[in-house]
């Protein structure tokens, strides 16, 4: 009698277990056609390992540097960490963890995340939030990504479920079973690939149209939370023997302040980082604002981007004296099949941009 | 006492049989009104009064325990 | 930390497996530090005052029997010296100097209750910060203050009336004052009848224990799947467009929120005690069921409103000067005028109750209709009767109905006070649903614009009639004993299907974004 | 004997009470400060006699407004809908994306042809600044700060002189 309810509770349990993660799973959203970036850092592990190049955070990488045109120009491997909005200490964390699993010869950072110190300069609270969901369901459970969630979530969510709901993240998207749409069935086991070793891709192409405001600021000056972690991203990297390799990505908007810019310069040459601001270099890289840009000079589409790719691949090899590694013939031939899907995803978007272009007007 | 104590009951609650009921607070038949009324009613014609710590169903569940709460005082 | 939190249920788990794992000897010391630890979670600022009440009521306890047992000693020792006279004289001279003590203890902690409650959860405060704190379902602020203070000043008034005996040991005292399940919302728990279960052991029994878990899921659904999701509606309805109808249609989603939450409230908490094996008393009992206003609130937060009768009522009701005032009243009017003390005695406890509730007109707006339709009824009930022994009805089922629909109606006409801190609103309302028949809202539109969908809706109905269904089987008796005589597959299935409703359906966390939609309405 | 402990007893409580009305008191500002945003009163940026305030729809505003002189938009990362920023020549104008609507969320006064409700113009005097507002939304830099309600207005300073004012949306934090 006693086994009997034994074997009933140990069986009730496991299948409330079954569910409890099927539900969940079934749940979370899979950012497929909508939002990928959310996609983006779960996506790492598929392609992590023997990558030399790192690039961290946000969409002013991930939308404007191509791994697959850097390997091909220059042979040399590598993959992008980005996410949507990613805040500088989730950028620590995310390396913190690369670390774990390859060892990169150079770090490329965005600086125009200095400017991100804390909630506040995100504006919207909610977006914020879905900001960390992006950035955070998608990394593996390790002690960076506990650190991370507890570094990033907002007053409201720390109120409302704190660490809980990312452990178990039914509990934030529980409701959402009135809009799971075929991608959450179609994915529910693998997931696609929607970047091309981090890198998302886009075709459209949007001319700069106006001059961006110039407003002043009240305060120019980075936050010291963001001085913080910059150090310990430089540290980390020499730790680990690693260039940290500073950059400003050529996007017009938001606005890259002079102020900015010599903060960035000072710290540059006290820690005798190289720092390359691309909005200086426009005519060398050959960016044309009126082809080159799929959102009006806030990120580069596809063929901005590997025009940038070229002129920073030339940096990696004659500055950071990176190998040509195309010799080696299994990353050779792991790169080859990537270049034949990047080649696909690009012409593939390109019909349906003019597809697109002939319906509409 | 006893019979002035029926008086008072039944005047109260004609509708009730108090020989009978054995539950007349656990069972919901007389309320807190009726047991004011009843409290004002003993201390005008018995001159007995009863505090509050003894107004609990214990005392006043039957009319028999009522009694006994009566002599119980009246004794002290 | 909520109940509904993963937190503590983390910290329930651990609690239990300790508390039948370790000697069952230390299990009450067990729910002390749980308890403590609870309230720590809300923070350290409250905490002075949960240990100071404990420290003034155990002082207060153990003077009061002290004083007693001396006295008695002393008469005992003295009986053959002291003439009758004496005995008395000095019988009332002890009784005197306990009395001093209750009072001081009493006076203190209520004075530290209402300046908390004022300075701490003014009403008028809350409205200024846009959040309208429904002031019924947050009685326990700040920190449950309120519920654990009337249980040990209830504990304090029974020692000194002998009704209870004075517990020796502070700790004992502490777990009782401050005992976790329903430090939130209640039940407020007379020490008579908890000190059994809370202080004895508990051997490990899977039925009690899967009792308890079971009626904390119901409660859980009714809370989190009906009351939070209702909510929206009745934050948006409080609109100042809505009126007649609308107004109407509030009162019913109020009715329905109100009891969801604090009746699902005190669900989990009497199942987290059951748990424990300790038993707390009963809050409600089907109270939209009630015949009338009397009724009902003998079945709606039951522990409160027999805390008020001992303590507040019957105290007034029957004290000297009220006896004496019957007395002469019963000359001048008859019986009218000997039940005079009653309606002194209703008045006062429902100003009480009122004022207690917050410093605010509206409250006691509540507290006088409660009064004026309780003694309205009482006077009208021997009318009542002589109309019914005239007039016999051949549908007695249909009468039931009737009263049960008035009686729900007229509290809801009380109950929505909670919402309109400003009278003339209200009256305004309530004047409204005479002459605004707008009756279209429900198909024009008006009703998805409330922050509920469609889908809200059916899942809304579909709880109530759950509610309603459970009510109904409840008349039968213990729901979850019924549901023991059923295949134990269909009742897994059942306590599954609940807990995912409550998982998927509840209203919580970020997604649920209830307050970017009442943040348009302002 | 009785009636000694019985004092020492009552002296004690009312101590006790002392000592926490005393800590209690101690809160009080605590719990009063917290609305100090809202003592009544508006921050409205007025054009033309219309009222541009912040988070409200922006449409009516922008036909009022008519053609912009120029206009931009940025898409933020990931999400629909679009940060606009039309020109006016005297004055810009964002928005931001709020459902279907675009709301407003910024207004910034470009020239001295222009001046606030409360009369104050680009290139203004320090002083002009604390007598048209006052003395305590000074950020011991370089800028003048006031919130009220949905409105932050920014001042900014340079060699004492009004060099930029914004009307600004606050976001709950």
């Amino acid at each position: 009698m006693r086994k009997k309810a034994a074997l009933r509770i140990i069986i009730s349990v496991i299948l409330f277990a079954v569910i409890f993660f099927a539900l969940q799973r079934l749940l979370m959203p899979k950012y497929m056609t909508e939002s990928k970036e959310g996609a983006m850092i779960q996506e790492y592990y598929q392609n992590a390992g023997d990558n030399d190049v790192v690039f961290i955070t946000d969409c002013e990488v991930y939308e404007n540097f191509s791994p697959v045109k850097l390997w091909n120009e220059y042979g040399i491997p590598s993959i992008i960490r980005g996410s949507a909005q990613q805040m500088i200490w989730q950028s620590y964390y995310l390396l913190e963890e690369t670390f774990r699993y390859e060892s990169p010869s150079v770090v490329v950072f965005n600086v125009m995340t200095m400017t991100y110190d804390s909630a506040e300069s995100v504006g919207d609270q909610s977006k914020m939030e879905a900001y960390n969901r992006m950035t955070l369901d998608g990394m593996r459970w390790s002690k960076s990504k506990v650190s991370s969630i507890k570094a990033s979530m907002t007053k409201e969510e720390k109120e409302k479920s704190g660490i809980w709901s990312y452990i178990f993240p039914i509990l934030r998207y529980h409701d959402r079973w009135n809009d799971l749409k075929e991608e959450d069935f179609r994915c529910f086991f693998k997931q696609d690939q929607v970047t091309d070793n981090g890198y998302l891709m886009q075709v459209k192409v949007n001319p700069v149209k106006d001059d961006y405001p110039r407003i002043p600021l009240v305060s120019y000056q980075f936050g010291d939370i963001c001085y913080e972690y910059l150090d310990k991203i430089r540290l980390l990297c020499e730790e680990h023997n690693c260039q940290l390799v500073l950059v400003k990505a050529p996007s017009l908007s938001p606005i890259w302040y002079d102020e900015y810019e010599i903060q960035i310069l000072d710290y540059a040459n006290e820690h005798d980082l190289l720092y390359i601001n691309c909005l200086e270099h426009l005519d060398e890289i050959g960016i044309d604002w009126n082809q080159d840009t799929y959102d009006q000079g806030l990120h580069l589409n596809v063929y901005g981007a590997e025009k940038l790719t070229v002129y920073f691949g030339q940096i990696l090899r004659d500055e950071c004296l990176l190998q040509d590694r195309r010799s080696d013939s299994s990353l050779s031939e792991k790169w080859t099949e990537k270049t034949r899907l990047y080649d696909q995803r690009k012409e593939r978007m390109e019909k349906e941009r003019d597809q697109e272009a002939d319906i509409q007007p | 006492m006893e019979s002035e104590l029926r008086e008072i009951l039944e005047e109260i609650r004609p509708d009730i049989n108090f020989d009978a009921e054995t539950q007349l607070i656990d069972g919901g038949i007389l309320d807190s009104f009726d047991i004011v009324t009843l409290v004002a009613e003993i201390n005008a014609r018995l001159d007995i009064a009863i505090p509050a710590e003894e107004l609990i169903p214990e005392n006043f569940n039957s009319a028999e325990a009522l009694l006994e709460l009566l002599e119980r005082l009246d004794e002290e | 930390m909520s109940f509904a939190s993963v937190t503590f249920f983390v910290f329930l788990g651990i609690l239990i497996i300790l508390y039948y794992a370790l000697p069952h000897k230390i299990q009450w010391v067990l729910l002390l530090v749980a308890s403590y630890v609870f309230y720590l979670f809300a923070g350290w600022k409250y905490l002075p005052f949960l240990v100071f009440t404990t420290i003034s009521t155990y002082l207060g306890t153990n003077y009061i029997s002290r004083n007693a047992e001396a006295s008695k000693a002393y008469l005992e020792r003295e009986k053959d010296h002291l003439s009758k006279e004496d005995k008395k004289a000095y019988r009332a001279q002890a009784k005197k100097r306990s009395r001093i003590a209750m009072i001081l203890v009493l006076v203190v902690n209520i004075a530290i209750l209402f300046f908390c409650k004022a300075l701490l959860v003014d009403p008028f405060l809350s409205l200024a910060k846009g959040n309208t704190s429904l002031s019924f379902l947050t009685l326990g602020l700040p920190m449950g203050m309120s519920f654990y203070m009337f249980q040990s000043l209830g504990y304090l008034i029974d020692v000194y009336r002998d009704k209870a005996k004075a517990l020796k040991n502070p700790f004992k005292l502490a777990l009782f004052v401050s005992f976790f399940p329903q430090l939130v919302q209640g039940p407020i728990s007379q020490f008579t009848e908890l000190e059994e279960s809370l202080f004895s052991e508990h051997a490990f029994d899977r039925k009690q224990i899967a009792f308890g878990l079971q009626r904390m899921l119901w409660g859980f659904f009714k809370k989190m799947v009906v009351a939070d999701r209702i909510a929206v509606a009745v934050q948006a309805l409080q609109g100042e467009e809505y009126r007649g109808f609308a107004f109407f249609i509030l009162m019913i989603f109020f009715a329905i929120q109100l009891y969801a939450d604090f009746s699902g409230g005190i669900d989990i908490a009497i199942g987290i005690a059951q748990v424990l094996g300790v038993k707390l008393p009963e809050n409600f009992n089907r109270p939209y069921f009630s015949r009338n206003i009397a009724d009902f609130w003998r079945r709606w937060h039951i522990t409160l409103f027999q805390w008020m009768k001992r303590y507040i009522f019957y105290p007034i009701s029957v004290s000297k000067p009220m006896l004496n005032l019957s007395l002469k009243g019963r000359k001048k009017f008859g019986r009218f005028g000997m039940r005079i003390p009653v309606y002194i005695g209703t008045f006062l406890t429902w100003m009480g109750t009122g004022i207690w509730h917050g410093f605010h007109w509206h409250f006691i707006l509540w507290g006088f209709l409660n009064c004026i339709f309780i003694v309205v009824s009482e006077e009208l009930t021997p009318a009542y009767e002589k109309f019914h022994s005239r007039v016999s009805f051949s549908n007695k089922k249909g009468y039931d109905i009737f009263q049960i629909i008035r009686t729900f109606l007229l509290m809801n006409l009380i109950q929505i006070t909670d919402l309109f801190p400003r009278l003339s609103e209200y009256f305004g309302k309530v004047a409204s649903l005479t002459y605004v028949f707008n009756f279209h809202i429900l198909w024009d539109g008006t009703m998805t614009k409330l922050g509920l969908t469609g889908t809200d809706y059916i899942i809304l109905l579909c709880g109530v009639v759950l509610m309603f269904a459970v009510s109904m089987i409840q008349r039968k008796g213990s729901v979850r004993e019924q549901m023991l005589k059923i295949p134990c597959v269909i009742r897994y299935g059942i306590l599954f299907i609940m807990i995912f409703a409550v998982i998927l359906l509840g209203s919580y966390g970020i997604g649920y974004d209830a307050s970017a939609f009442i943040y348009n309405q302002f | 004997m009785k009636k000694r402990s019985l004092l020492v007893f009552a002296s004690l409580m009312i101590a006790a009470l002392l000592m926490l009305t005393a800590c209690g008191g101690s809160k009080e500002p605590e719990t009063s400060g917290d609305d100090s945003s809202d003592q009544g009163g508006k921050l409205v940026f007025l054009y033309k006699d219309m009222e541009i305030a912040m988070k409200e729809d922006a449409a009516p505003i922008l036909e009022a407004l008519g053609e912009p002189k120029s206009y931009t938009e940025a898409a933020s990362c990931a999400f629909e809908g679009l940060d606009k920023t039309y020109y006016y020549g005297s004055f810009y104008l964002y928005t931001y994306p709020d459902g279907e609507k675009d709301r407003v969320n910024m207004v910034v006064l470009c020239d001295d042809t222009l001046s606030t409700p409360e009369g104050l113009a680009i290139g203004d005097s320090k002083e002009k600044v604390e007598s048209t507002y006052s003395a305590d939304g000074y950020n011991g830099v370089n800028a003048y700060v006031y919130t009220k309600g949905d409105c932050t207005l920014t001042i900014i300073m340079e060699n004492d002189k009004v060099s930029s004012i914004q009307y600004g949306a606050v976001f709950e934090s």
